[in-house]
């Protein structure tokens, strides 16, 4: 422990340029250290994974400003298809911003600007005429906290298909005899069944979901984005609001889910992302992807120093 | 009298009995000392509002005898009847203020006391002097119909002063006019304002609805018209398109809009608001000074005096003060007749009038 | 599953369609534009625009129109036009043509046809009926052009042929009359059949489905957007145009050019003479003026802010930071709210009937005052509860942990930092009681046109006694002017024309103009402090 | 140390014996000298009260002493003091209400009764106000029907929501959804200001200018319509409408709208199927207190309106303009008194109590809002 | 990682009240679980921690509803002076309540209800009569989040001694030449020293305070604690919201004070617990004190089975 101590020590006498008193730097250790962190350079190398098959997505050199925060710093990333994929790290360090990335949501932050190129599928997201609306449906996304509209479980989970026309349920539907109401019934059970949700709310469907626990809420907000069928599905800590036996009910789901969709899931707790994940990618302060490969590989022999040190939970 | 605060009344002190009987001193009781005199404030008929608001808006400036556009005489121009005042070397203001025993200010829009006129109409003029909120209440009807009061009511508690006369027109806007409508019988008049008659062609006009316009209920000019015209002060009025509350908005009202017709003062008559002749039992009254029966003449129906009430006090038992004596005084004399009264097309107090209303006032200093 | 096209991600570049179904779009902007060039009375209907008259322009358009949007929806139904149509129109816009519709048919069986009651009822329920149905049923291209081009080649046609030409004139037969003419009737029909088309074309530039319902109503609710602010940058254009000249009458610089003022017992000249602010109307004076009702003014508001900010904030400490959230602070939360939307004229009434009374039996400065701080006491309490519940209960835990006491904690903590909201909350309520005209018409007003003379001196006027009240002012209990009262008596009495004002137009202007400027000088002051205190919090 | 908060059960007479016990608490709390300041300070206060109330040219003397108790408290007991003057001028605020009721409902009181009709022996007081159709305050037979001053403010009230709530509606959703942000910073002081314009500007401009112009255009007998000022007033009714409305979806979480969007939905979508559903009740509100706002508009109608206190006929005839129950007061203040200012005052009480509803209710409405999106409901 | 996947899912399925379908609940553990966590009965002895000196605070049978939620249940606990005392536990397990309790901060929450004893050196802090002005003056508080006032940062500092009376300051005073303006220089110096601050921000201190980093803030905020010169301070995860460098700062700082002051500390951070604290109190779902004893012995070798299984991150 006291050695913990001795690194944070000089942690803070080194790397902080807040300090006035300029404290000599003298460490014996071969690496420099930065922000609490050992400092080293990232290599190449320690973001490559390698796999079979295709890149469901491929990223490469994606830079984020918030204005002038640059809180990506050329991040490149292939993710394999069917397959969970955990990104880690710090507070702070960029693991929202590059998941909003992917589908674009960081659109609607007014202050993000964005530069660089992510491909789904080899199609590149991110030039004109790129239809969002069609993206999102393929790119789907849960928040970190559930979030279901005021309306029913049933509402809820066919409002995309509602939405994109692919279910017609409305008044005139009814009258004009073209109501698709059989196909929803069948939407709602199918999409609840695969969140793991139906056994507890099949009889009240009907209810306003707002009424529904915290963890079944996530899990209707997953079944939600399952319904209009997307390929990857994007995950901002689904579980952290959650208590315990809540999180592992996901933590379930989202191991099932990889065989038929490409999970991408940001989770700020390591024993969480070593459980679910194929792989896993770690990104340290400052918006740089500093280590991904294989989840076993990077938890039990991470190549980088400093992700050793956020692992054995040194400093985070 | 009305709300004025004793220490304010008189500068000076009155004590000989003068001829007129109504006419008692005011009986100062200076209880702290005195700062300028409050200012007179009137309120009331929007019938009167011409001239004693010209008049108010004189005394204000206090206008030098050199002015001779507004006061005095000049190279170029002498106001009227400033020989028979005798051609005063003083201010406007000071001058009529003086006689009452006010000091002179000699300065320019700076009277002894300041005057305040106040627009609505009769029965508002009435009621307000009544509960002492004003001096002086303008009132184009009498003020036992404004207030319902019988006449020993009024003489025991209010002194009323004649400023002129008016001859009450109907008038109609302009395209009317031009369409012809010269003249209308007074039968005529009552069947529109009574909703018999709706159309300008049933009268000689074009074919034009009629828009029938009536001044508010309580008001002088309605009280005497309905008296004068309809027959009766209950006479219905179910013709009525609109209602306004002083002879301004119904002058407005007849200028914008075609079709009108509308009883008023003559002070607001005009090229676009053009009165016109009434026939009684045979008899044409025509709009035109120089017509044999005319609007202006005494024997036309619907003429009226024009009045100010002063209310009388346990401080002011002759019922008039000295600042309200010395504003009035003003309206009294050949020049105010002139500029005030019959420079508003108003018609002025015969010579006989004008000094039984003069003895109204407490004596000059 | 209708319509599940599998739609690209990445569409290719603006098609041809696309750009007709702009050009659609643009035109009928263009027709908008002219019908309410014309409702203005910009140009009549008869002018010659561009070699015709203005009636065949609209007309022409409306039938181009109306056929271009037709053609799309055909060709899209057709398959020439790649579109993502749904199957239905929906309801609401069926419903809306329905409705059109029906209307069309009644007024011309009755008024054109001239048939009974009996005969346009059937009339309007057969084309409403045909237009609900030819909206609903067929898919979304169809049903969504054909009956709003229809509309726009009927309304063409109606122009084109003269049945509604420029001399037609519908009497509505009312007793109480009224009717329409072509020179109103023309333009706003061309107008709501521009929307309609306009919003059909926006549709299928979208190629239907969700994309052409967002991009049909972002058209609409655009041009809502733009509208009102069109309308408020008109209103204050206008007002100042008109005003101007009157406003700025007789104004002149220079050492000596204006009154003399004393301050601290020193006499001096202003360098700036400007009539219409430093005079009254009075019979000597070159160029009238409105400075009683200005100072009458200022002196309202401020009567109004010492009377409620105090008692304002007071009541906000109160309720924020000692009473119980329970009954009570509903009680007052309720009180409060009701009384801020309680009409102005309410307060009026209640101002003649409680305060002209008990001050003086009269209209006076006084009872203007308190019957403008009770009208501005609500919005204080509302505001100052707001910015107090605004700021975060950390500072008041962290003073208490401090162990600070209440008190000293809502004075050193909670009102510094609740004082940005309040301070802009009164700034934005004074500019409104600064315009109320119904509450002092009630209770304060004095003479129409006040002589400069006649200006309140309320500091001159305190006299010390040695009896009770001890502190007299009559300036505080005579009644006064002010501008919105002042603008009032303008327009109803004509006040003017015996008050030697000469320009009276000019005048009223010049005084609407100046009400104006004063009401949104506090706006204008209220929301830059709130933009200042907004960036201050951020930039620390 | 441990009351538990008891439920509903145990009610009033538990609250009133905790507020006798906190009562008893604060008297033995409290230092002697400070409880005697508070005391004659409140006492003082309330004197001074009775006395303006009564008229009395003696209110000052109390309230000197009242000025001088808080100068002493402030000084010695400044933490006491403030809190019982912070409660003085709450109750003051409370009393502000009630005075107007009060007064109002008084001033109004002897016409009510004057309209008295017996219904199968029942007096009902005002009935005859409502069930006449004529205004006639002067001459016989003399009847102060408020009946088509109601018309008019109806007749202008629908004109005016049926302008200002779909416009306002929809403006609000541009600036709340859809503007770019340089746009909003641009617009919504815009709306502000709009609301800051005068109403007296309004009518005036209303009278000059749009009142003659419609009576050219459609050809009417004299000015003044329903139609147009219930355009005017429904303008100047839109930024309230805007600003709550905006208010409203604005409180709905970024959480949900992005959790739309995330599904493929477009922004319009987003926003008629989650937006304004979720804010329904705030943007009801808004409308509400625009609706509260267009009836109690007063000098636009008072300056456009004919002031003939009439039915149009037919009754749908909004291109006539009698008068308004607002206009009623502000056109005969002056010139009524005795039972005529006392019907003022009825029209004055139908005013205050139809928006004191209308605030309740849009307050309601608004709680339930908060406490639905609070998943309570 | 399938054994932790294993002991979940059995938690899942006895104790979730909400799951609709009925799994049996058989397990081959001696331990029953429950919530996630394993259940077993909390043992008196677990909490006895024996230390040399006085008892600084005492707390007997204290528990804590707010409303009719039982939030803290029954706790003991003596606190040693001059030394830094970490409490851990998962979310929601009362922490922070227990920690208000110590200088009634509590008694601003309307809910809150409080029974049985609290004692300062000795004395009973339940009782009538007790002046929680002074009491809050001698057991001073830090809070999760930074929360300096919007002053300057000097003002900041005074804000206490000031309000107490103790230094005068205002304009009044300055007029009548009473000012302390010496000894309130004196005081922000001395204190800012204390929190390690006064380096970096000596050139500053009428600057807004809201002008300063978290970190920064955060030192800031015990600064100002501190220059009320409390014997006590309690700080409620100071720095969760911080950086690693600032965090690391602030723990050096506990380190320090505990020479003069008895510190006690929530932290939801293990590894920072362990780092700094001299004796630790475990805190589990529901309210319950299960751990207290050395820092070392609660970590390397904790007497109940839940709290290893918290140590070991099987669960929170
Ligand atoms: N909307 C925003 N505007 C400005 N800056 C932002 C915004 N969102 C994030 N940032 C900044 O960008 C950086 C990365 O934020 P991001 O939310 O991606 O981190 P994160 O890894 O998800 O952290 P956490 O674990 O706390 O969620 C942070 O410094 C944050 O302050
Ligand atoms: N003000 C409050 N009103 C009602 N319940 C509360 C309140 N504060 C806390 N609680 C409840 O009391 C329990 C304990 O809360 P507490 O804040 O003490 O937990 P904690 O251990 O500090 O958790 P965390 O690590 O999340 O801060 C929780 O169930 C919480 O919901
Ligand atoms: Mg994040
Ligand atoms: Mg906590
Ligand atoms: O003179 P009047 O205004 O009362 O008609």
């Amino acid at each position: 422990m006291s050695e913990t101590r001795q690194t944070t020590d000089d942690a803070q006498a080194t790397a902080d340029s807040e300090l006035a008193g300029g404290a000599s730097p003298g460490t014996d250790q071969p690496l420099e250290v930065t922000s609490g962190e050992t400092r080293e350079r990232t290599r190449e190398e320690w973001v490559e994974h390698e796999f079979e098959g295709e890149a469901k997505l491929s990223v490469s050199d994606l830079d984020v400003y918030y204005g002038d925060d640059h809180a990506l710093k050329s991040v490149s990333m292939e993710i394999p298809e069917n397959s969970v994929t955990a990104l880690i790290g710090p507070s702070g360090c960029g693991k929202s911003t590059f998941l909003r990335c992917l589908n674009r949501m960081n659109d609607r932050i007014k202050a993000a600007s964005i530069d660089g190129s992510v491909r789904l599928e080899g199609e590149e997201l991110y030039q004109d005429g790129v239809n969002l609306v069609e993206l999102r449906k393929r790119v789907g996304m849960v928040f970190q906290s559930p979030n279901p509209f005021p309306k029913s479980i049933a509402d809820n989970i066919s409002y995309g298909p509602r939405k994109h026309g692919d279910l017609d349920t409305g008044l005139l539907a009814n009258l004009l005899g073209r109501s698709d109401d059989d196909a929803v019934d069948e939407l709602v059970e199918r999409s609840l069944q695969q969140a793991a949700l139906w056994d507890e709310v099949n009889d009240r469907l009907d209810d306003n979901a707002l009424g529904l626990s915290g963890g079944q809420q996530q899990r209707l907000c997953i079944a939600r984005a399952l319904a209009t069928d997307p390929e990857v599905l994007l995950m901002d800590e689904p579980a952290s609001a959650l208590d315990p036996i809540a999180t592992s009910k996901i933590e379930d789901l989202v191991h099932d889910l990889a065989e038929e969709y490409t999970v991408v899931i940001v989770t700020h707790n390591m024993q969480q992302a070593a459980r679910i994940s194929d792989q896993t990618a770690v990104f340290l302060t400052g918006g740089e992807l500093v280590e991904y490969g294989d989840t076993d590989q990077v938890f039990e022999d991470p190549q980088s120093q400093r992700v050793e040190d956020y692992i054995s939970g040194k400093f985070g | 009298s009305g709300q004025s605060n004793p220490e304010t009344d008189a500068p000076a002190t009155e004590e000989e009995e003068t001829d007129a009987p109504e006419t008692t001193t005011s009986t100062p009781e200076e209880t702290t000392e005195s700062s300028a005199p409050q200012m007179l404030t009137a309120e009331g008929s929007s019938t009167v509002y011409p001239i004693a608001n010209k008049g108010s808006s004189y005394w204000n400036s206090n206008a030098p005898p050199s002015d001779g556009e507004y006061w005095g005489s000049n190279d170029e121009s002498t106001v009227p009847g400033w020989d028979e005042l005798g051609a005063p070397d003083m201010r406007l203001a000071d001058y009529f203020a003086s006689l009452y025993g006010f000091e002179p200010t000699e300065t320019q829009a700076n009277p002894a006391f300041a005057t305040s006129i106040g627009l609505s109409h009769s029965g508002t003029g009435c009621k307000s002097v009544r509960d002492g909120l004003v001096d002086i209440g303008n009132s184009s009807g009498p003020i036992t119909a404004e207030l319902g009061i019988s006449e020993e009511e009024r003489d025991a508690n209010y002194v009323d002063h004649v400023l002129g006369r008016d001859g009450q027109p109907v008038v109609v806007s302009k395209d009317v006019y031009d369409a012809g409508v010269t003249e209308l019988t007074g039968e005529e008049v009552r069947k529109i304002y009574q909703d018999e008659i709706t159309n300008w062609s049933e009268v000689g006009g074009h074919d034009q609805e009629i828009y029938v316009v009536g001044r508010a209920e309580g008001s002088g000019t309605d009280t005497s018209f309905r008296l004068n015209m309809l027959g009766s002060a209950d006479a219905s009025m179910e013709g009525v398109d609109t209602r306004k509350g002083q002879n301004q908005q119904v002058a407005t009202v007849v200028q914008q809009n075609d079709g009108a017709i509308a009883y008023m003062a003559l002070a607001f008559t005009g090229p676009q608001v053009q009165p016109i002749g009434i026939e009684f039992e045979g008899t044409l009254y025509a709009p035109d000074k120089s017509a044999e029966h005319t609007i202006f003449d005494s024997d036309y129906p619907l003429n009226r005096d024009l009045h100010q009430y002063t209310t009388i006090t346990e401080d002011t038992p002759s019922g008039t003060d000295m600042r309200e004596a010395a504003f009035m005084n003003m309206f009294l004399t050949t020049f105010g007749q002139k500029v005030f009264v019959e420079d508003n097309n108003y018609i002025p107090l015969p010579d006989k009038d004008l000094q039984s209303e003069k003895d109204k006032l407490p004596s000059q200093a | 599953m209708a319509g599940a096209t599998d739609t690209a991600l990445v569409s290719e570049d603006t098609s041809e369609t696309e750009a007709v179904a702009a050009g659609a779009v643009g035109l009928a902007a263009v027709l908008f534009a002219l019908s309410l060039a014309s409702v203005f009375e910009l140009v009549t209907i008869t002018d010659p625009v561009a070699g015709v008259p203005m009636v065949a322009l609209l007309g022409g358009l409306l039938v181009v129109l109306g056929f271009a949007v037709v053609t799309f929806g055909v060709g899209s139904r057709l398959g020439y036009v790649a579109t993502d149509p749904r199957p239905t129109a929906g309801l609401l816009a069926s419903g809306t043509f329905g409705l059109i519709w029906f209307v069309v048919g009644g007024l011309v069986a009755s008024q054109t046809l001239g048939l009974g009651t009996a005969g346009w009822v059937v009339a309007s329920l057969v084309t409403g009926g045909a237009a609900f149905a030819v909206s609903a049923l067929p898919r979304e291209d169809i049903g969504s052009t054909l009956p709003a081009g229809a509309l726009a080649v009927f309304a063409g046609v109606v122009f084109l042929t003269g049945v509604i030409g420029p001399s037609w004139l519908w009497d509505l037969g009312w007793e109480q009359q009224a009717s329409f003419n072509a020179e109103f009737t023309i333009p706003v029909l061309t107008a709501f059949c521009s929307l309609l088309v306009g919003w059909a074309a926006a549709k299928a530039y979208g190629g239907f489905g969700a994309r052409g319902r967002h991009i049909g109503a972002y058209v609409l609710v655009y041009l809502n957007a733009i509208s009102i602010i069109a309308l408020l940058f008109l209103l204050v254009a206008f007002t100042v145009l008109k005003g101007l000249p009157g406003l700025f009458k007789g104004l002149a610089f220079g050492a000596g050019a204006g009154p003399e003022v004393t301050l601290v017992g020193v006499t001096f000249s202003l360098p700036v003479s400007w009539p219409f602010v430093m005079n009254g109307v009075a019979l000597l004076n070159d160029v009238n003026g409105v400075l009683p009702a200005i100072v009458g003014t200022i002196w309202l508001v401020v009567g109004a802010v010492l009377f409620a900010v105090p008692l304002g904030i007071g009541a906000a400490v109160f309720i924020t930071e000692y009473a119980d959230r329970g009954r009570f602070t509903q009680v007052v939360e309720i009180a409060t709210n009701g009384l801020w939307s309680t009409p102005s004229i309410v307060f009026g009434l209640f101002g003649l009937a409680f305060l002209v009374p008990r001050l003086g039996n009269q209209k006076s400065l006084l009872a203007g005052m308190l019957t403008l701080g009770f009208m501005l006491l609500p919005l204080v309490v509302i505001t100052s509860r707001e910015s107090m519940l605004a700021v975060p209960d950390e500072y008041r835990d962290a003073s208490a942990a401090l162990g600070v006491t209440k008190w000293q904690t809502v004075r050193s903590i909670v009102l510094p930092a609740a004082l940005p909201g309040i301070v802009t909350g009164i700034i934005l309520g004074v500019g409104r009681i600064a315009g109320e005209t119904a509450p002092i018409l009630l209770t304060m007003s004095g003479s129409v046109a006040p002589p400069g003379s006649q200006t309140v001196d309320v500091l001159g006027g305190f006299q010390l006694q040695y009896a009770p009240p001890f502190v007299t002012n009559p300036e505080l209990m005579q009644a006064t002017s002010a501008l919105p009262y002042q603008l009032y008596s303008l327009i109803t009495a004509g006040v003017g024309q015996s008050s030697n004002i000469s320009a009276i137009d000019e005048f009223r202007w010049a005084t609407a103009l100046i009400l104006l400027v004063v009401v949104l000088g506090f706006y204008a002051i209220g929301i830059a402090t709130r933009y200042y205190f907004r960036s201050k919090l951020q930039h620390d | 140390m441990n009351v538990l908060p008891n439920s509903d059960g145990a009610g009033l007479r538990a609250a009133a014996r905790r507020g006798l016990r906190r009562g008893r608490d604060f008297v033995d709390e409290t230092p002697p000298d400070a409880l005697v300041t508070v005391t004659v300070a409140a006492v003082s206060l309330l004197a001074a009260f009775a006395g303006f109330l009564a008229v009395s040219s003696l209110t000052a003397i109390p309230f000197a002493v009242f000025l001088v108790a808080t100068g002493y408290g402030w000084l010695r007991h400044q933490e006491l003091t403030a809190r019982v003057l912070t409660l003085t001028t709450t109750v003051s605020t409370i009393l502000v209400l009630g005075l107007i009721l009060v007064f109002i409902f008084a001033e109004a009181w002897p016409t009510v009764q004057y309209a008295t009709v017996n219904v199968f022996g029942v007096p009902i007081p005002g009935l005859r106000l409502f069930i006449e159709t004529r205004w006639s305050p002067v001459t016989p037979p003399i009847q102060y029907s408020l009946v088509p001053m109601i018309h008019g403010t109806v007749l202008v009230t629908i004109i005016a929501t049926a302008v200002a709530a779909p416009l306002g509606v929809a403006a609000a959703l541009f600036l709340s959804e859809i503007a770019p942000r340089t746009v909003r910073e641009l617009v919504k002081p815009g709306v502000e200001i709009l609301a800051g314009i005068p109403s007296i500007v309004y009518g005036f401009i209303g009278f000059t200018i749009l009142s003659p112009w419609a009576a050219d255009q459609f050809d009417i007998v004299g000015q003044g319509t329903y139609l147009f000022v219930g355009i005017v007033v429904g303008l100047m009714a839109l930024p309230t409408v805007v600003s709550v409305a905006e208010d409203a979806l604005n409180s709905v979480p970024e959480s949900m709208k992005s959790g739309s969007l995330a599904l493929g939905t477009t922004d319009w979508q987003t926003m008629t199927s989650i937006t304004l559903p979720a804010a329904f009740s705030g943007v009801s509100a808004a409308v509400l207190l625009g609706v509260g706002r267009a009836i109690g508009e007063t000098m636009a109608a008072t300056v456009m309106l004919r002031g003939s206190p009439g039915l149009t006929k037919p009754l749908y005839n909004v291109f006539y303009g009698n008068d308004t129950l607002t206009s009623l007061i502000a056109a005969n203040y002056g010139d009524a008194d005795g039972l005529q200012l006392s019907a003022l005052f009825v029209a004055g009480v139908i005013l205050f109590v139809t928006v004191l509803f209308l605030s309740i209710g849009s307050q309601y409405i608004e709680a339930r809002m908060r406490r639905k999106l609070g998943g309570a409901e």
